[in-house]
């Protein structure tokens, strides 16, 4: 300990393994202020820009939000909210292209910014000493922070560490080449910076504070240093540029000269790492209650005319910045639009991918600067195991030894050859004289050794379950032999004495008779009966069951005689279908009609103009049932979790397939299948909100755990999508509600869960990294 | 002393059993799929052959040359030799069950092995003392056990090259070892016995 | 005589070797024969049956009997090289009975469609379909296996098999079927 | 006009193989003048003659295989394997040994395993052994340096020499090799190697006229020109140090025990380095990557191990040079040493808990 501070006093420092200089570039911006942009026209703002989990949505289509108010609500320890970055109308919660590097969709609220920038109400806190930490976390939290360095870990998470903190490194290193975001904001805003760093100081009370900061920003170390200037603790380390000396752990290992166990986090050994933006950010929430809705980004390379740092808002699609910066891509055949730095970032396959919270840099290169970045693979030749690569490595791996085990899938093997210490940080693919890709397989083989681990431990999972379900079946076939035992026996005895129990049994077989005759009989009747059933709101669930029965039936029938239906008939019922205007009976026809045809399909037709008749027939005829008894199960449902909503015991209304007597979780299982139930339950509901319009009392009523407006934003998300789309958007917005509502039942299990799941984003975090 | 180094220096790499006196050569090629493997057969090896061939001395010396009956080495010899495997088997299988089962038939087939019998019968003819049979026959196994862990540790190297379809498996792991035997020449006239 | 002799010296070479054998073989005895479990811990667990047995662990026991090693069609050609490697013989390619795409998929209730006959809950290995009999059913996809044992039984043709959709989380680093913007 | 997907890292440091072979091609050619300059054309021509076998031969196989010709005939490997197969052999050698060598080495010794990066064996060094095994008589016809030579040799009388085994004059090998003394003329390693084994010390040996006045005519600037090509190839970060620095080490340890135990009969430590292809193997053939050992302790092992294979090759095996089979011998126990040799990834400390 005395050593490392007499080290840190004298600037000198450790160094890590390897590690390239390629060229910074940083002059193309880090002379330029930063440019305040003006107000593009929409923001596409994607519900999760962090590791971690998004939050449950607070906004609907349509709404008109205030700059600053959140989108979304954490009701997870791992979900950050996002905010509006400023006031306009909601347009549009779909799916879109996400600053991800596989160029997947995710849900983005569309925002048109209506120009005013209007700030919901701030309450600015002039003296952090009045807050309590839980209160600082809390904002924090709320003003939705997460890393905006890497990965984008949820800052609230690592500032509430309860262990005594030797070290909070604060890093400023920024090795990537080109970036000057966190340069310039130290330039400009160290003050606000120093506050940030004063903050975490309260919150972690750490022994010592340094700054990594590379010896190639001398006006930021400048300005750190004077705002800095009475503040014991807080030492500034200069440190030599070299690339990735701002990765986590080879910063840590700079400065302290330790080295973090593999597969453990900083915090084991008493270091909790920040950005320098992250910093400011937090001091802007603390002391303005300005919750992260705008970031710097450089927008660089010789692609642009002019390459600047922006204060970009969160949402900001990437096409805006690059016009805003002079694009010149005409005569380019290839564009390579990097999100991220030259080594570590990520190309973007189309230009509306919006701003998130960890985006610190666009970078749109000039075929003369980074051909490479245009070639792609195609420059790849046979590795010569020059092993320059394992020189350059900052983790001192073999990337030779790997790449070859990567290329053959031996995944022990990488395993072996500690694949998962790999940072992706690019310098050995930098230096190949060969140019293979290595990070790219190595990419590849992680991501497939973790679906692989997954797939084992789902396994496992299966295992377990089969194992259990297999244990059931032989107890319930062991009761059920017991029983048909005792029924012998008791059917003897009853044989022998006419007993009053022997008569007994007669009337229950009697009555057994009596049920079938009587749903026979509904079987004839059933078209009339459950039409009138269902408008009436009849408390028996008799009818309901009924219902069910029929609509069975119906369909059985319907499918029986689609069989020899031609298929001139199934055309003729697809004509009819757009005329009706219920949507659901809609989509029985088509149902019908699609069952009708496949089935005409594979038989030969066997015409007659009577069955024709009778088929069109009962086919209206099922249609009617179909969605009759549709609304009288919504509604039987309804009332069921109305009337067992204020108790859990919904469970055990239904006759749950599985059973988890042999499971040793087994508060998370019920959990779970409270889960799935809420979510039929809510699926339910919300069809019946749609049907019946009117009714807003059902659902108030029914609702006791989930909030009457969300459900209705349920349904009313739902109807504006595609119809075709209704049943799956239904599932997974009654997953939502459905989600909230386990977490109420098993609440014990939240806090173990959020452990766990905590521990899970660190690793991801490490492995984004 | 010297003698029985510069023995030893002849029996590992100058008159290497694999790569210089072609014998043992079915586990070789059979065994060197992967460097664990091999290490664990060359134990096995080892163990074999020296104590094998300090049976067999003690047989023929003790048992064979006195009774007069000499005429019955070769089928001493391989008594001798199924027993040590056998106990090696064993032994194998209670201690290591992965190791027993990658060696698979390879084990066993340390009996038919010529090297442990070529070892046993080359004693025999170079009129070897006892120590010198121990030697010579721990020298054979240990030349055995270097090239094969060797050649194991090259065809790990080889499972990921891109070698012609015509050549692959066994055929290259064939010119390998042509190769090696090459290199092995390298050592002729190093130690004069 | 020397005849004899012979005979003799080798009867009770013999002799004293089998005795050392013997001992050996209790003395070094193993038990049982773990490669079962080996195997069972590679097989996907999917119990889906395709490979002809009633599930995972009697495949798994059948395999270290000398049944081939590549009726896997859930696991693939992973798991067939795996076991493979387990128990040294070579790799083999799938047997061809099986459909080769072995993509992850989850069954899927249409659920308007369902009559709750509860057929697929009897049907489903690892008791990942929730419902009751008159009820609609669901299908718990974190815990199915994608076995599609369910999809037959069924009477009304409500199940399907889905491919598990590509999403971040589970997305493996294949930059070429990113779809890129054209620009004029 | 499209957005192009492509992979971090998006720059690169512009380096590529075929540039780094070029290197080492151009690194070596100190060597070849100095060779050219001692020993006349043979090497020269030998080098030319391997170098056109080699683009036809490497052309022929990459079309069999179906490779992108254009790019892995010009990439510089199969030239730098040809130009070691000339500088090695004996410069009155026929030239079907060098199609021979030369085809041996890229057919078999390197396209039979997959082509650049696959070959466990360094390709030249396995064609020159195999031809040391093959045609032990043509192997040995080694040219005594020009300044000994009693026949004047001009290039058209090395040409016709190599090619129809006499010069234009009628001349033979045989006589060629014959010195002013009237002796044929071997290698200084093979004339110290056979008279030692007479039983001659080795001072009585050195009297002879190809050790020169320092430790042999001619070979030691070759070895000096090769040591000089190193040092830049070093310097530019081509090669490895760790490889030829503890091999000429180990060499110099060797023989310095030698030397010092029985000094009649031990060349001198400096004799070792600059005779021989010591120079040549140090700087151009054990730093070969793709048949090296890869982590930094590997190489300092390979080294280590080539140093004492090549001293008692050349004072205890039955080959007057050991280089050859010290290579190949390095490169079969070099995956092994490297499976030993792996360095500690970050974070896999045993002091850490």
């Amino acid at each position: 300990m005395e050593s490392i501070i007499n080290r840190i006093n004298q600037q000198k420092f450790w160094s890590f393994h390897g590690g390239v200089h390629p060229p910074e570039q940083k002059t193309l911006t880090n002379q330029k202020p930063i440019k305040p942009l003006s107000l593009p026209e929409q923001l596409i703002i994607p519900l999760q820009q962090h590791i971690g989990r998004q939050g449950d949505l607070l906004v609907q289509v349509g709404d008109h939000v205030l700059k600053g108010q959140p989108l979304t609500k954490s009701t997870n320890p791992m979900a950050v909210p996002v905010h509006a970055p400023t006031s306009g109308t909601i347009t549009a919660i779909k799916h879109s292209v996400i600053a991800h590097p596989s160029g997947l969709s995710e849900l983005c609220i569309f925002l048109n910014v209506d120009h005013q920038d209007t700030w919901v109400e701030r309450t600015p806190c002039n003296d952090v000493a009045t807050l309590t930490n839980q209160e600082i976390v809390k904002k924090i939290a709320d003003a939705g922070i997460s890393g905006m360095g890497g990965a984008g870990f949820p800052t609230h998470i690592k500032v509430d560490t309860k262990p005594d903190i030797n070290f909070l490194i604060i890093n400023a290193a920024e090795c990537e080449p080109y970036i000057t975001a966190d340069d310039l904001l130290m330039c400009e805003h160290s003050e606000s910076i120093v506050d940030g760093i004063k903050i975490l100081n309260k919150l972690l009370n750490p022994a010592f504070i340094l700054i990594g900061i590379e010896d190639n920003k001398p006006k930021a170390i400048e300005a750190l240093k004077k705002a800095t200037a009475g503040i014991e603790k807080i030492h500034v380390c200069v440190v030599p540029t070299e690339y990735p000396a701002g990765g986590e752990k080879q910063l840590i290992q700079i400065l302290t000269g330790k080295e973090i166990k593999s597969g453990t986090l900083p915090i084991k050994e008493g270091i909790i790492m920040q950005n320098v933006a992250t910093c400011y950010a937090i001091s802007e929430a603390i002391l303005h209650d300005t919750p992260l809705i705008q970031r710097v980004v450089t927008v660089t390379g010789q692609a642009l005319e002019k390459p600047q740092n922006v204060w970009a808002l969160l949402g900001t699609p990437v096409h805006y910045l690059l016009s805003q910066c002079g694009f010149d891509n005409q005569g380019m055949e290839k564009t390579p639009v990097i999100m991220g730095g030259p080594m570590m970032g990520f190309s973007l396959p189309t230009d509306t991918v919006p701003v998130i919270k960890t985006t610190n840099c666009i970078l749109a290169p000039s075929y003369k600067e980074m051909p490479s970045a245009f070639e792609g693979n195609s420059a790849e030749v046979e590795c010569i195991r020059c092993g320059q690569c394992a020189d350059v490595c900052p983790t001192n791996l073999l990337p030779q030894e790997l790449q070859w085990s990567a290329k053959a899938k031996d995944y022990p093997q990488l395993n072996k050859l500690n694949l998962s210490d790999c940072i992706d940080c690019g310098a050995c693919a930098y230096v190949c004289p060969s140019h293979i890709p290595l990070v790219q397989y190595y990419r590849i083989a992680k991501a497939e050794i973790r679906q692989q681990q997954q797939q084992e431990l789902k396994a496992e999972k299966a295992k377990a379950r089969f194992e259990a379900r297999k244990q059931r079946l032989e107890k319930e076939k062991r009761a059920r032999e017991l029983k048909h035992k005792k029924a012998a026996e008791a059917r003897k005895a009853a044989m022998n004495k006419a007993t009053p129990e022997a008569t007994e049994a007669k009337s229950a077989v009697a009555a057994a008779l009596a049920r079938v005759k009587a749903k026979k009989a509904a079987n004839q009747k059933s078209p009339s009966s459950s039409a009138i059933s269902a408008p009436v709101e009849t408390t028996e669930n008799q009818d309901n069951k009924k219902a069910q029965v029929a609509a069975a039936i119906a369909r059985a029938k319907a499918k029986k005689q689609a069989k020899p239906a031609p298929e001139i008939d199934a055309k003729e019922n697809a004509k009819v279908e757009p005329s009706n205007t219920d949507s659901k009976k809609a989509k029985i026809a088509a149902a019908v009609a699609k069952a009708k045809a496949k089935k005409s399909q594979e038989k030969a037709p066997i015409q007659g103009q009577e069955q024709n008749q009778e088929q069109t027939d009962s086919l209206s005829l099922a249609d009617k049932k179909a969605n009759a008894i549709a609304k009288a199960k919504a509604k039987a449902l309804a009332k069921k979790q109305a009337s067992s909503n204020n108790d859990s015991s919904t469970a055990s209304d239904l006759t749950i397939a599985s059973t988890a007597e042999s499971e040793p979780a087994i508060d998370e299982k019920d959990a779970k299948k409270a889960a799935v139930i809420a979510k039929a339950k809510a699926k339910a509901l919300a069809k019946k909100n749609k049907e019946s319009n009117t009714d807003n009392k059902v659902s108030e009523k029914n609702t006791v755990n989930v909030e009457p407006r969300k459900v209705q934003n349920t349904s009313e998300t739902s109807t504006i999508n595609d119809t075709n789309n209704i049943s799956d958007k239904d599932a997974k917005k009654a997953a939502i509600i459905a989600k909230a509502k386990a977490k109420a039942l098993a609440k014990k299990k939240l806090a173990t869960q959020s452990v766990s799941e905590e521990k899970t984003m660190h690793e991801q975090e490490k492995g984004a990294k | 002393m010297t003698d029985y180094l510069l023995l030893l220096v002849a029996t590992v790499l100058v008159n290497n059993f694999v790569l210089v006196q072609f014998l043992g050569l079915c586990p070789f090629m059979g065994v060197s799929s992967r460097t664990e493997t091999a290490i664990g057969m060359s134990f096995a090896t080892i163990f074999v052959m020296t104590v094998a061939s300090l049976l067999s001395y003690l047989v023929t010396t003790y048992l064979l040359v006195p009774l007069n009956i000499e005429y019955l080495t070769t089928m001493s010899f391989i008594l001798v030799i199924a027993v040590v495997v056998q106990f090696t088997e064993m032994v194998v299988h209670k201690t290591s069950a992965s190791l027993y089962r990658l060696l698979g038939i390879f084990l066993p087939l340390i009996t038919t092995n010529c090297a442990v019998l070529g070892v046993a019968l080359l004693n025999l003819r170079s009129h070897h003392n006892f120590f010198e049979s121990i030697i010579y026959g721990f020298g054979a196994s240990v030349g055995f056990s270097l090239v094969l862990v060797m050649f194991s540790a090259m065809r790990e190297k080889l499972a990921n090259a891109d070698v012609p379809t015509p050549f692959k498996g066994a055929a290259i792991a064939m010119i390998t070892a042509g190769l090696m035997s090459l290199a092995f020449m390298g050592f002729t006239g190093l130690v004069k016995l | 005589m020397t005849l004899l002799i012979a005979i003799l010296v080798f009867g009770l070479i013999a002799a004293l070797f089998g005795a050392l054998l013997g001992y050996a073989s209790i003395r070094f005895k193993v038990d049982a024969d773990p490669i079962v479990e080996q195997i069972d811990a590679i097989l996907p667990q999917t119990q889906c049956g395709q490979c002809g047995y009633p599930g995972c662990k009697p495949y798994a026991q059948a395999v270290a009997d000398g049944e081939a090693i590549n009726k896997c069609a859930p696991g693939g050609e992973d798991t067939i090289k795996k076991i493979a490697d387990l128990m040294g013989v070579e790799a083999e390619p799938l047997d061809e009975s099986h459909e080769k795409d072995n993509r992850p998929k989850v069954a899927f209730i249409i659920e308007e469609d369902c009559i709750g006959c509860t057929k697929c809950i009897q049907a489903c290995p690892v008791d990942a379909i929730l419902g009751a009999a008159k009820q609609m059913h669901t299908i718990i996809a974190d815990e199915c296996t994608g076995c599609d044992l369910c999809v037959a039984p069924c009477p009304v043709d409500c199940i399907e098999m889905r491919v598990v959709p590509e999403t971040t989380q589970n997305w493996l680093w294949d930059l070429n079927s990113i779809p890129v913007q054209q620009i004029d | 006009m499209a957005f192009w997907i492509a992979s971090s890292p998006h720059n690169h440091n512009q380096q590529s193989t075929s540039s780094l072979m070029r290197l080492v091609i151009f690194a070596a050619i100190p060597g070849i003048i100095a060779q050219w300059y001692f020993f006349g054309w043979g090497n020269l021509i030998h080098i030319g003659i391997a170098m056109i076998t080699a683009m036809l031969c490497e052309f022929i196989v990459l079309s069999l295989r179906e490779k992108r010709i254009t790019e892995q005939l010009f990439d510089g490997s199969a030239l730098l394997t040809a130009m070691l197969i000339g500088i090695c052999l004996p410069a009155f050698a026929p030239w079907w040994i060098t199609v021979i060598g030369t085809i041996f080495a890229i057919a078999i010794a390197k396209h039979l395993y997959g082509g650049l990066g696959h070959n466990p064996f360094n390709p030249a060094m396995t064609g020159y052994v195999m031809l040391l095994i093959s045609f032990p008589l043509q192997m040995t016809t080694w040219q005594p340096p020009i300044s000994l030579m009693e026949i004047e040799l001009s290039f058209s009388n090395t040409l016709t020499t190599i090619f129809t085994g006499f010069t234009i004059d009628g001349y033979s090998v045989e006589q060629l090799r014959t010195s002013i003394d009237g002796v044929t003329m071997a290698t200084p390693l093979d004339t110290l190697k056979t008279s030692i084994t007479m039983g001659l010390t080795v001072s009585e040996t050195t009297q002879s006229s190809v050790f020169g006045e320092h430790f042999a005519v001619g070979w030691e600037w070759v070895n000096l020109a090769f040591l000089l090509g190193g040092i830049f190839l070093i310097s530019k970060k081509a090669i490895a140090w760790q490889t030829p620095v503890s091999f000429l080490l180990s060499l110099f340890l060797c023989s310095l025990i030698g030397y010092t135990i029985v000094p009649d009969s031990s060349a001198s430590t400096m004799f070792h380095w600059f005779s021989g292809a010591t120079m040549l193997g140090a700087f151009f053939i054990l730093t070969d990557p793709v048949t090296g050992a890869t982590s930094a302790k590997g190489r300092l092992i390979v080294g280590l191990l080539a140093g004492l294979l090549v001293y008692l090759i050349r004072v205890f095996g039955g080959y007057p040079d050991g280089v050859a089979f010290a290579v190949l011998l390095c490169n079969m126990s070099a995956p092994l040493i490297d499976q030993y040799t792996r360095p500690r990834t970050y974070g896999h400390s045993k002091d850490l808990s």
